[in-house]
């Protein structure tokens, strides 16, 4: 298995997750990040003092998917998250050793 | 099953031995009869004083308000660590203030006969209200309730303290400042307060300060730019490259909240200082002044919001909010000569002041928190002299003597209590503490335990 | 281009007809002319009617801001999941307190002549308030108009319903709380303070409750206590070893607001009982009761303050809130007597009950979300036995029979109120229900749905 | 050691020249003589012009804190990441029309004498008050303060701009919206009111709104449903498919703190339209006016709760809010004639409507952030038609024919603005600074910079 | 090491801390996250609308465990989190390289 | 590639941000968690009653880097982020199999 950790900007969300659903992706969590890459702050003034915002609001979102589906939900979700514009945000993938699902005690790919 | 004439009962006990308090007062002095023996009651006597004293309950009422506009001000503009702590201050230096200014505070500012030095420090004592069910014998007809006086300028020296809460949140450790606000409230306030508005030697120098721009606001300002200099700048606020960090407001709709609460508990304050409301001159003076305070919130606010857009090309909501009430205490001064058009124009400048003053002061690496050393010193400042606009009676020698005078005197004693505070007890918490928070590390109780922060 | 005399035409169809009204009201009553006719008005009939009024109105408006922080401090003290839940039953509550006051209390509260239990319960009619354009024949001269006396009473009858809210919160279903405020507000509540304020046994007993320490603020809380009891405590709020778990309220700068609010309504509260401001006597009592009931206030917190710094190592912001509360309770059976000294003392000694009352109602795991009964119940059983400190013409058996009747009485009838609702649909949401939020269990709805919880 | 009688020398100089003025303005008019010089202040006479100043300036300061309840209210309803700006646009909003007003509003609306189209459109002038210290011949005795006036007048006037900021909030960009809300509070609003409340064709053909169903709240509804048409509904809001997309309020304590404050302040906005109190009559028509604006707001606020809890099988907490106000606009074209249970079932329909107006908007694509045309707009012509169940001087037609006249008059002027602002400026933020928040594009200022989003 | 991945229900929270320090257990992190899986968020009403609430708020725990430890850890957690309702969440395995215990420099299992 | 993940001290932010500036490092993202170790809480009183707060604050960072500026990466962490005292924090290390640069397409090394 493995764990897909998708970074991109907030207001995708909702779009990359439907288009999940429509590939059978039937899990994930997100969580709120603060990030930087090339996308890198900008430069505000608060009350008479100028100040860099040096992170930007992002969403994580955090996959585990089989092996053989790995690649289409990088696909996917690039895709649907793409703007062209700086600060799209990145996809890594790691590996997973073992998956279970608390509820039922199914493991692997089963508890996904 | 309607029900037209509703014999109440309520409280009739008290009612009754009420009445006869009032028959025996009345009757000693007023060939008018009483209502419950013939439906009649004579105003001619009673009227101004109930109207004035009425005033002095609404306006005291409505600043006693302003102090849940500091505490929401403050609140909203520090960090969430530092929350709590902040509306504990606030609640505090309240009471604490209340509780000085009854035992000393009110007869060290007027002294009336008492003086112990005159014209400059009056006597010490406890106030003592006219007794339960006073009648025109006991009381002082061409002025107002006793009780309704002491209310009202009790909430004008809490204001006071409540400037200074918010320049040195977020560092001060919570007894020392509660201490000061001691020391301020019963002794500094009353003092200087004493020297104009108790008859005192500025009074007598014609100075003029209707409702405190200097009396008030700049002297809470002058004791809180003394706290801001020996309790220093807040943790990491200025580099050394001469850069200034800034620490943004944690809650923006509190500290506009504050400011509202802050506009209208002004009325009571500007209006309230007119005294008296009994006659027709009086009544359409607080009238004037309602609308003065108004119209010069208004134009500091719009000062502030047009001169941030064009100078940062972004309007600075915390400098309109500042803009505001530094339109307010510009205005306070004189809220009654002016016109609706100076009184815009004074507020105006006020906010203009502010603008600039803010970043001043961070250049000079004075921390406040919340602008309050611009907001009521500044333009305090501004405001007292802005009197010679409107009030031939004033001249602008003695309107920057009775500043000054007040000024220096309140920062310099207030810079030894603070310094000596220091010594004692150490004024500013470690490092360490400002840095988690002093939510934490004072209180150990969070603002906003359930949001990450 | 200045426009000095300004012929106002706003509404001035309402002006004629009113105008009109007021001829034949006048001039069938009294020798002076009517202004539009002469200018002159005479107010030795009328003055003291309107300035009683004027009290009520004013009172009224600063009691039905209560309501407001109530649902602050509430809302502030749950937990975020609750906090949605907190503010509809505390807007609902007001609401519908207002109709059954209307419906069945006021009257059932004021039967005049019309008891059906001599001096034990009145009887059941709609309000009714005079006639539009009343005139001096159909008004009681010597107090003040239904509509304001309505008006001013119904707020503390919601006052009442706005205590139990806070005890019960974060447990208990929307519509068994909303059908007790029902029955609280309507027939309870009134019944017990016609007892007193209805010229019922107790005050023909020479009970003395000036503002209603026992006839507001006890009897909420023994409606609050006897809720607590049958719904039982918060899911996880108790452990088995004794440990109690706290469950820090979520938004202490809220929780601060409505202290604040509390504390500027309770001038209208306890001042407004004063029930006349309409001669020298009377608005200087009244002033006397703003001045002592603030300062009993600030009694009460730096007590809380001050203990909690002690006992606890740290000042506890949330116990200096309730301590403030508890002062005010404490001062409102007797605001008027005491010198301000022994106002500060009894307010002092409200904040210290409160300091020793909520852990100890922990420990017998009576499970009170935001220190009602502490402070409306416990604070409020000492302010009435308080009174025979300044009232000479209060026993002390005599307080203390009418604190404990009241108690009694409103704790039998709640609890067999809470018990009925219990059976029928169950007072308390299921434990699944309190760990996720009544905000989405019961509402749908969150209250900060933007932050992370 | 206790003072019983301080000589109060507060602002003494200012006490003193006040004196002399009422001296002569008094001598000259009256065969009383003044208090300084034995203790009489005759009231006769100036009673009544004291009184109905004094309701003004009550009156005028509650409305006022309407303005902090419209700024609560919105930012509460608003996205966490529109909230700064929703709170500046408040703040300016409220400023601008203050001097809007003064410099030409209130004389455009009381035109007296000098219209340019009579009964249709008056002057242009700055508004002038009374000479501080003025004396019976220089005020209209029959009236109140030209100053008292103004202050009450101009928080109507701000009132109508507050109901359009929050129908277009989260989209509207800050200048143009602020260019409409001058244009509005200074032309816009002071004509159509002038029609009735000026004296004008209105109110010569019979309508009646005692305090302005129409002339206020109806006229801002008509401005922002024009807003919202020329700017169209937030990016997202309703999908292809003809789903709504619910973007829920951010803060709901926030939100129903700022109906609080509404519901308080109403007091003042219909209380105070009784323009006068220095009656019987008049002081008893206050208080029927307040408990009936209580008891119809309580009535719109269990309507919406009950009828929510049926059709959604939850109650809906905003819908609850926008209930009491909905309420609160209903009874406010006349919350006098009514008897209380009339007042509530007015009220209550009041509620009803807004449950259903405002999903039928969002099924037109009309997007109205916190439904203040539902609340203001639709509710505000039922109050205004409702006139007729109670106030047998209005006609049906006459009520219909005021409210669409001026209704379709501001829509039609507000569109034309609103189109030409669209043109000149873009009305309308982008996409992507909708997506980002306003207050990141437009401020640069997080309101609450210290909770994750 | 392994850097085990827990998704639970929140009010689990102090429950799995508790249980986690009986078996020593001796560091971790836990952060909120919003997801969804076989549950499936729900709908309400709002203000007339009727919408559909994607999300479920989560806990997240991070653990990074030696080797010997990873099974137990994994065990531990499923037994204490599991309601047997839907939506108790998951337990994820992935493998850590290296670890540094910033304080004192101790490295990997000492570290941990 | 490897995942760096960090727990700091929160002040620290700011001082890690500039130093993983200055040897190169252009992106990260940062969370905020709680945690404990051998930092384990403090007992507070709250209305009377004693308890123990059982998590405290920090932030996560998450740092892709290339396998050659993984030590350094972590070194430099180390260094910035010590105050010696007790909560410091932690370095974990874990591997990634890719990563993708959604706006360019980019991959692997070019895309981090
Ligand atoms: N090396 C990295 N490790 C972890 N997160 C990263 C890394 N580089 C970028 N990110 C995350 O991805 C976001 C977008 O990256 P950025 O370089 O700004 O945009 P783009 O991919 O369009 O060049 C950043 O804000 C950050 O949260
Ligand atoms: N494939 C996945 N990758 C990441 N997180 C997941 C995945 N599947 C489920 N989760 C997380 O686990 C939570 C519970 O999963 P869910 O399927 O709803 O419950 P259950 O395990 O009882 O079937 C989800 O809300 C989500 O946060
Ligand atoms: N085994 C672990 N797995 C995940 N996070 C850990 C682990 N141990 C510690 N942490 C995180 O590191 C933080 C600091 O660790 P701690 O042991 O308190 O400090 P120190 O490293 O100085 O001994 C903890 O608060 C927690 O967030």
């Amino acid at each position: 298995m493995k764990l897909i950790i998708a970074v991109i900007k907030p207001f995708k969300l909702e779009e990359v997750r439907d288009a999940l659903k429509d590939i059978g992706i039937q899990g994930l969590m997100v969580s709120e990040v603060k990030g930087y890459g090339r996308q890198d702050g900008h430069s505000e003034v608060y009350r008479g003092a100028e100040y860099t915002v040096s992170f930007v609001p992002k969403l994580k979102l955090e996959i585990v998917v089989a092996d053989k589906d790995a690649s289409k939900t990088v696909e996917t979700i690039s895709e649907v998250a793409k703007t062209g514009k700086i600060g799209d945000g990145k996809i890594f993938v790691s590996p997973i050793e073992s998956a279970l699902r608390i509820r039922t005690d199914e493991k692997n790919d089963d508890a996904i | 099953m309607m029900m037209q004439f509703n014999p109440m009962f309520k409280k009739k006990e008290q009612r009754m031995s009420k009445l006869l308090f009032l028959s025996t007062a009345v009757l000693g002095l007023s060939s008018t009869t009483l209502f419950a023996d013939g439906h009649t009651q004579d105003y001619s006597e009673s009227g101004y004083f109930i109207f004035n004293t009425l005033l002095f309950l609404i306006g005291g009422f409505l600043v006693m308000w302003m102090a849940a506009g500091f505490a929401m001000l403050e609140t909203g503009l520090v960090r969430s660590k530092n929350a709590s702590t902040q509306l504990l201050k606030n609640v505090a230096l309240f009471s604490l203030a209340s509780i000085a200014y009854f035992i000393v505070g009110f007869n060290l500012m007027y002294p009336g006969d008492g003086w112990i030095i005159d014209g400059w420090m009056g006597g010490f004592s406890l106030t003592g209200l006219e007794p339960a069910g006073v009648g025109a014998d006991g009381v002082d007809l061409t002025y107002a309730s006793v009780g309704s006086d002491f209310f009202f300028q009790l909430m004008f020296c809490a204001a006071t303290a409540s400037i200074v809460s918010g320049t040195v949140a977020e560092r001060v450790k919570l007894w020392p400042f509660l201490i000061f606000t001691i020391v301020l409230t019963g002794i500094f306030y009353p003092i200087s307060a004493s020297w104009q508005w108790g008859g005192g030697w500025l009074s007598e120098a014609g100075f003029s300060d209707f409702a405190g721009s200097t009396v008030v606001h700049a002297t809470g300002a002058a004791a809180a730019l003394a706290g801001a200099m020996v309790i220093g700048a807040r943790h990491g606020r200025y580099k050394d490259d001469g850069s200034v960090i800034p620490m943004p407001g944690s809650n923006l709709p509190l500290a506009t909240l504050g400011m509202f609460i802050l506009w209208l508990g002004w009325f009571g304050f500007n209006g309230g200082s007119q005294l008296a409301m009994g006659t027709i001159g009086d009544v359409a003076d607080v009238s004037r002044i309602f609308a003065n305070t108004n119209t010069a919130a208004a134009g500091g606010a719009v000062a502030a919001l047009i001169l941030t857009q064009i100078m940062y090309g972004k309007a600075d909501l915390t400098m309109v909010l500042n803009g505001a009430l530094a339109g307010l205490v510009s205005i306070t001064a004189e809220p009654l000569m002016p016109s609706l058009g100076l009184a815009t124009i004074i507020g105006a400048i006020g906010g203009v002041i502010i603008v600039f003053s803010v970043p001043l002061l961070d250049r000079l690496k004075i921390d406040d928190v919340v602008g309050a050393i611009s907001v009521h010193g500044i333009a305090g400042i501004w405001g007292t002299l802005a009197v010679v606009l409107s009030n031939s009676d004033a001249s602008f020698g003695t309107q920057l003597l009775g500043t000054v005078s007040i000024c220096v005197f309140t920062f310099v004693v207030s810079y030894i209590a603070w310094m000596i505070l220091d010594m004692l007890m150490g004024a500013k918490v470690s490092e360490e503490s400002e840095v988690e928070g002093l939510d934490k590390t004072e209180l150990g109780i969070e603002a906003y335990p359930d949001f990450s922060k």
